[in-house]
């Protein structure tokens, strides 16, 4: 019983995965994908602690929940501002 | 080539890689077996060491030496990036105008920003405890510190960050991850070995180098990553195109 | 001793890089250089006097020795090949420093150890993946020669070319490295190990090979080739290398590319040689057939371009695919010529790009037809850069003709192959020093007649007297859609800063001692006899594992006193560096038919990120297909 | 039958999956709600799997995500600021979910640990998860 | 189940190099290609679990417990350290070539044919 919950969860969090990385493929706006990729990020966190990883769930969650995003975002703002001044 | 030969190419490329994968995955052993011979032995290898957690063992003590090759690129790619956005000729300094935040966003800013840094420094002094350690912990400390920009404003964060300094954290952490390394070579025994005392199982200073290690990442990380986005928030918000910047003024001057 | 010094190889540029970032700020440049150089040449020193030692020194980092024949731990083995792989980087690496002495311009302010810093950290890089003995810290040590790489190339933000050429490089490295870990975790999944010796072991128990070691065979040779720039995964490789600052183009395409063939070959002879692993006949046929292929491509690429870094990029695909073949023969005699003909092939390439460091900082161009004639006095630099294009050519007695010599006396068909790669791409090294330095021939306006009227080249820089003029802001001249594709290289910067009047005797002392080192390649005997032991060790798919694992020590093989000048040999390299000379007079004067028949393939070349990864798949797929046939 | 494990998926299934699916289509506002909906009910769904797996060291993730979850909201309101149709659609859910949703998985869980060093780090968390949850969503609302 | 984990990071792989190879936004293939690399950590991962075991971590388990391969947990470590790095430093070169060049889009990248 304990099993197929364990596998239930697992397979939740894999299709949840798989879900997040095919949209933020699909979201062609960066700045829209940043917020997808952030979700990728946090089901990631989520798969890896399922998988009994709680070590590269915390990593996963420190680098994708705000450092990457703020990287991205800068990005795209720096990129979009002189787009607009031209 | 044109749009659509380049999807035959990739197309082609797509469906013979699936293809392999597939046959290759058929044949893996099934997901969630028992065999794991170099896991058993890493276990194993940890609680002789009398480090609770085994993966920061397998980390700082069994494969110290592809952390200190990840810590080195981590240290490369911070350097790279300091350099590939650096300020060149022809682009000046301007300051940032000041944000309007939300009262309440900056009072919850100021208040959890003493605490995220507690979580942080507590994460990475767990490290060879519980799960976390030098990376994780670093991450958080650099993400707190950010919090100043995010909730506050730009020159508040500058306050608390001189650049100069977190780069010579940055250096010294990785020197001292190298340095603890030759230490072991000093005492006679190999590059990177576990040469101090063991301690006692499940506290804070059992694991011998472990937890050195540990805090020598931390402090890269931290510092590392205080660096870079410093690189990056000075390019969105400080370094402005010389002569961009006079077509603007000449622009606003004709508004006006 | 030796054993447990072998990871300082690697530490110490790292330390060095550390002192160099931690006090870069206070740092005058000449301490940071001085530091720099030190750092270097201890490392270098180190992996010498290892090579000097016992045959194969093993050192188990953190002492995780192995107890029955399995460890925890990490391995660094100091077999020859390794060690002198390491040993090249390393000497090279010295050659950049003293080279880029005082060569940039002032660096940025506040940076002044950041470049050295790189250099250094791209050195461990190189060391560690030439000495590790683990699948996954090797993956480690390539992302981080990866990243320092594309930093590298990129280092001249102020322009346009080296950004594009180093954004292309990181992703289609990155790709290829993540393919590698892939791989690498298939392999654990089959195994449960991480070291090589140990994987191979694992294979071997259980022999009969299926879909999943293929499929991991394919993968981690995916990233390794990418590095190594073999076709389809090369496209990288020119727009980088054309593109980075002149003195890092000595190391990108003196060893680092190198290194990707060593991984092959590395990885072949440790985990997937034995009977568990891929038949020899298919790691033949994917070797064999993508070097022939990168040989030919690089080769008539290489012929057709006038950015003479351009040029020397593509020749350096077209020599990596002659060691993919040299490597892929699977024999210790291929192998052993391989290694000659990478160490001769390091001397004459780096010595070029000096050159042509040389030619960017006093004429500010490096356009083939538009240096016309400009280096009439300074012949000398000419005379090193025809030197090295006979090298190229595989002129005896250097050692690129003997490498060339010692693989092609292999199999009947590979003379043909070799002597028309090694012909084109010296040749077209003749036909650049003849044209630049003597002034030869038209000023280059010959092929756009003969191209025909359909085709338009547009050209702008070619009659440009002061290159500055169009630098920096000038468009690059090169349209899209279906025009001539081609990349001039008219619009660079000095990387200088200003134009010097006389070659520093730093930068050309270095092309000196390179090209002598590939001279001395060819004639001390001792060398190839120490090439031919350590090849036949290196290919002992289980002497390596009973090395590492058991620590039972193999000893160079007696009875291989290694191969020679040939009366054959000479011949085949005198003849090949003869057709260069002919190829080379015979574009000068105009007698080379247009350049319109090589269009489609230059097309190809297109500089898309997009393209380059779309061949990366497809390169995969191939790969498949020749594995499993 | 273990309780917390079944809550975590339901959690999953029914909270995480609908936050993916604000978040891929729509515009920035939307996106950003579903973001912050999403690092919630993943702290929460770490507590629930902590007690579940009976690891109390899983805590510490739920630590984490308390307070990266709306530093990383206030990355995207900051920087996205201009974008985000004020107020976005969806926001009306946000406060409940936080003022439910806390308390309905932090009580039972206070009542399972006891009293001691964990309940501590359970009350902290949530004070975290409240305090963020109001803030963001009033960030949102002005952006 | 018993291959679905293996199937779902070649899934995650493949559709990162579709985005990667069509992108017609630098920043955009920058998350595509990290999007790719996510798939190796649910490959390393899903190799080393054990159904029915637990982190190994033993300061709130007894030493004993069945527990998963740490040696995996390890490198995805190291695998998302270097992911992070690398899409830090190819955003550091877009913001530059949108400077340089004027565009981010990869068809308008013309300086490099031939």
């Amino acid at each position: 019983m304990r099993e197929a919950l364990d596998d239930a969860l697992v397979v939740a969090s894999l299709l949840f995965v798989a879900a997040a990385a095919t949209a933020a493929v699909l979201t062609r706006d960066p700045a829209r994908q940043a917020v997808v990729l952030s979700l990728l990020g946090l089901g990631l966190a989520l798969l890896f602690t399922v998988l009994q990883a709680p070590d590269v769930a915390l990593s996963q969650l420190a680098v994708g929940s705000a450092v990457t995003p703020l990287m991205i975002l800068l990005t795209v703002r720096e990129v979009r501002r002189r787009k607009r001044r031209e | 080539m044109t749009r659509r030969a380049r999807l035959w190419v990739l197309t082609a490329g797509l469906l013979g890689t699936a293809a392999l994968f597939a046959a290759a995955c058929l044949r893996m052993p099934p997901f969630g077996g028992t065999w794991h011979p170099y896991g058993d032995r890493a276990v194993q290898a940890a609680l002789l060491q009398r480090t609770a957690n085994t993966v920061s063992s397998v980390n700082f003590d069994q494969r110290a030496f592809d952390t200190l090759g990840e810590e080195s690129i981590l240290f490369a790619a911070v350097l790279g990036t300091v350099v590939l956005l650096r300020r060149t000729s022809g682009e000046r300094r301007v300051t940032p105008q000041p944000a309007s935040v939300p009262p309440a966003v900056r009072r919850y800013a100021i208040a959890v920003l003493p605490l995220a840094l507690l979580i942080g420094l507590y994460v990475v002094a767990h490290g060879q405890l519980s799960p976390g350690g030098g990376f994780q912990g670093g991450v958080v400390v650099a993400t707190a510190l950010h919090l100043l920009y995010v909730g506050v404003d730009y020159r508040a964060l500058e306050r608390v960050r001189p650049v100069g300094l977190y780069e010579l954290a940055d250096g010294v952490g990785e020197g001292a991850y190298v340095v603890l390394g030759a230490a072991g070579l000093l005492a006679g025994s190999a590059y990177l070995a576990n040469i101090l005392p063991l301690g006692t199982f499940n506290t804070l200073s059992s694991g011998g180098t472990v937890p050195l290690l540990n805090a020598a990442v931390g402090m890269e990380v931290a510092s590392a990553v205080v660096v870079l986005l410093a690189r990056f928030l000075a390019q969105a918000l400080e370094i402005v195109d010389e002569k961009e910047e006079g077509r603007e003024r000449g622009e606003r001057r004709k508004r006006e | 001793m030796v054993d447990r010094l072998l990871p300082l190889i690697v530490v110490v540029p790292l330390l060095g890089a550390a002192v160099l970032v931690g006090a870069g700020r206070r740092m005058p440049r000449l301490a940071a250089e001085t530091v720099a150089c030190a750092c270097a040449a201890a490392s270098a020193a180190l992996a010498c006097a290892a090579l000097a030692g016992p045959a194969t020194a093993v050192s188990w980092v953190g002492d995780w020795r192995p107890r029955d024949g399995v460890s925890v731990g990490i391995v660094l083995v100091g077999d020859r090949l390794g060690l002198g792989l390491a040993a090249l980087a390393s000497v090279l690496i010295v050659a950049v420093l003293t080279y880029s002495w005082r060569y940039f311009e002032e660096p940025p302010r506040g940076h002044a150890g950041a470049f050295p810093a790189l250099v250094l950290l791209f050195q461990a890089g190189m060391c560690g993946f030439a000495l590790t003995g683990d699948l996954f810290d090797a993956f480690v040590f390539f992302e981080l020669m990866g990243v320092v790489g594309y930093a590298l190339t990129g280092y001249h933000v102020e322009e346009a070319r080296p950004v594009q050429g180093a954004l292309a490089f990181g992703f289609v490295n990155s790709l290829g490295g993540y393919a590698t870990l892939m791989g690498i975790a298939l392999l654990y999944a089959r195994t449960g190990e991480l070291g090589m010796a140990q994987i191979g072991r694992r294979l071997d128990a259980a022999p009969g090979h299926d879909a999943l070691v293929a499929a991991a065979f394919v993968l981690v040779v995916t990233g390794l080739l990418v590095k190594a720039a073999a076709v389809p995964f090369h496209f990288w490789l020119p727009d980088a290398h054309a593109v980075a600052p002149t003195p890092v183009c000595l190391v990108l395409s003196g060893v680092m590319v190198e290194t990707g063939v060593y991984g092959v070959a590395r990885v072949h002879a440790t985990v997937f040689g034995g009977p568990g692993g891929i038949p020899a006949d298919g790691t033949r046929r994917v070797l064999v057939v993508l070097g022939v292929v990168s040989a030919l491509t690089g080769a008539v690429m290489c012929w057709q371009q006038r950015h003479i870094k351009r040029l020397l990029a593509f020749s350096t695909v077209g020599h990596t695919g002659l060691f993919l073949v040299g490597v892929g023969l699977l024999t210790p005699e291929g192998l052993s010529g391989t290694c000659l003909y990478v160490l001769g092939h390091a001397g004459a390439k780096a010595a070029l790009f000096a050159c042509t460091g040389i030619l960017l900082a006093r004429l500010g161009s490096v356009d083939e037809r538009e240096l016309h004639g400009r280096g009439r006095d300074i012949r000398g630099i000419g005379l090193l850069f025809a030197l090295g294009g006979l090298a190229l050519a595989g002129l005896p007695p250097f050692g690129t003709g003997l490498g060339k010599a010692v693989v092609e006396e292999q199999a009947a068909w590979l003379p043909a192959l070799f002597g028309l790669v090694s012909a084109l791409t010296g040749g077209a090294a003749l036909r650049v020093a003849a044209r630049v330095f003597l002034g030869a021939g038209e000023r280059g306006h010959d092929e756009r007649e003969t191209a025909g009227g359909g085709e338009k080249e547009p050209e702008t820089a070619g009659g440009e007297e002061e290159p500055e003029t169009v630098g920096g802001e000038g468009e690059p001249e090169t349209a899209g859609g279906e025009e001539e594709p081609e990349t001039a290289g008219g619009e660079e910067e000095p990387e200088t800063g200003h134009r010097i009047r006389l070659p520093p005797p730093p930068m050309v002392s270095v092309a000196v001692a390179l090209l002598a080192g590939a001279l001395a390649v060819g004639t001390v005997p001792a060398l190839a006899e120490a090439t031919a032991a350590a090849s036949f060790a290196f290919l002992d798919h289980a002497g390596y594992a009973a090395a590492v694992l058991d620590g039972r020590a193999t000893g160079g093989q007696p009875g291989h006193g290694g191969e020679w000048w040939t009366w054959s040999g000479a011949v085949l390299g005198l003849l090949s560096a003869a057709l260069a000379v002919v190829l080379a007079a015979a574009a000068v004067v105009g007698l080379v038919p247009s350049r319109g028949w090589s269009a489609p393939l230059r097309r190809l070349h297109s500089g898309h990120i997009g393209d380059y990864v779309a061949w990366t798949m497809a390169g995969i797929g191939l790969l498949s297909l020749l594995t499993l046939w | 039958m273990n309780g917390w494990l079944v809550a975590a998926a339901v959690l999953v299934v029914a909270g995480l999956g609908p936050s993916l699916w604000g978040a891929a289509r729509g515009g920035a506002g939307r996106r950003v709600v579903a973001q912050n909906a999403a690092t919630l009910l993943l702290c929460l769904v770490f507590l629930l799997l902590a007690q579940g797996y009976g690891r109390p060291s899983y805590v510490d993730l739920a630590l984490v995500t308390s307070v990266l979850g709306p530093a990383g909201t206030l990355v995207f309101v900051r920087l996205l600021g201009d974008e985000i149709d004020a107020p976005p659609p969806g926001l009306r859910l946000l406060t409940p979910l936080v003022a439910v949703g806390t308390p309905a998985t932090l009580v039972p869980l206070c009542i399972a640990t006891g009293p001691g060093r964990a309940l501590l780090k359970l009350l902290v968390v949530g004070a975290l998860l409240v305090a963020g949850g109001l803030v963001t969503s009033r960030a949102l609302r002005h952006a | 189940m018993t291959v679905l984990p293996y199937l779902v990071a070649g899934w995650i792989f493949l559709a990162g190099v579709h985005g990667l190879a069509t992108s017609r936004h630098l920043v955009h293939a920058v998350g595509c290609l990290a999007v790719t690399q996510s798939a190796t950590y649910v490959l390393l991962l899903a190799v080393g679990y054990r159904r029915g075991g637990t982190a190994p971590v033993f300061s709130d388990t007894p030493p004993g417990t069945p527990v998963v391969d740490p040696v995996v947990q390890a490198l995805a470590l190291t695998d998302v350290v270097v992911g992070a790095t690398v899409t830090a430093l190819l955003l550091a070169l877009v913001v530059q070539t949108r400077k340089r060049h004027g565009t981010v889009d990869p068809d308008e990248l013309s300086g490099l044919k031939g």
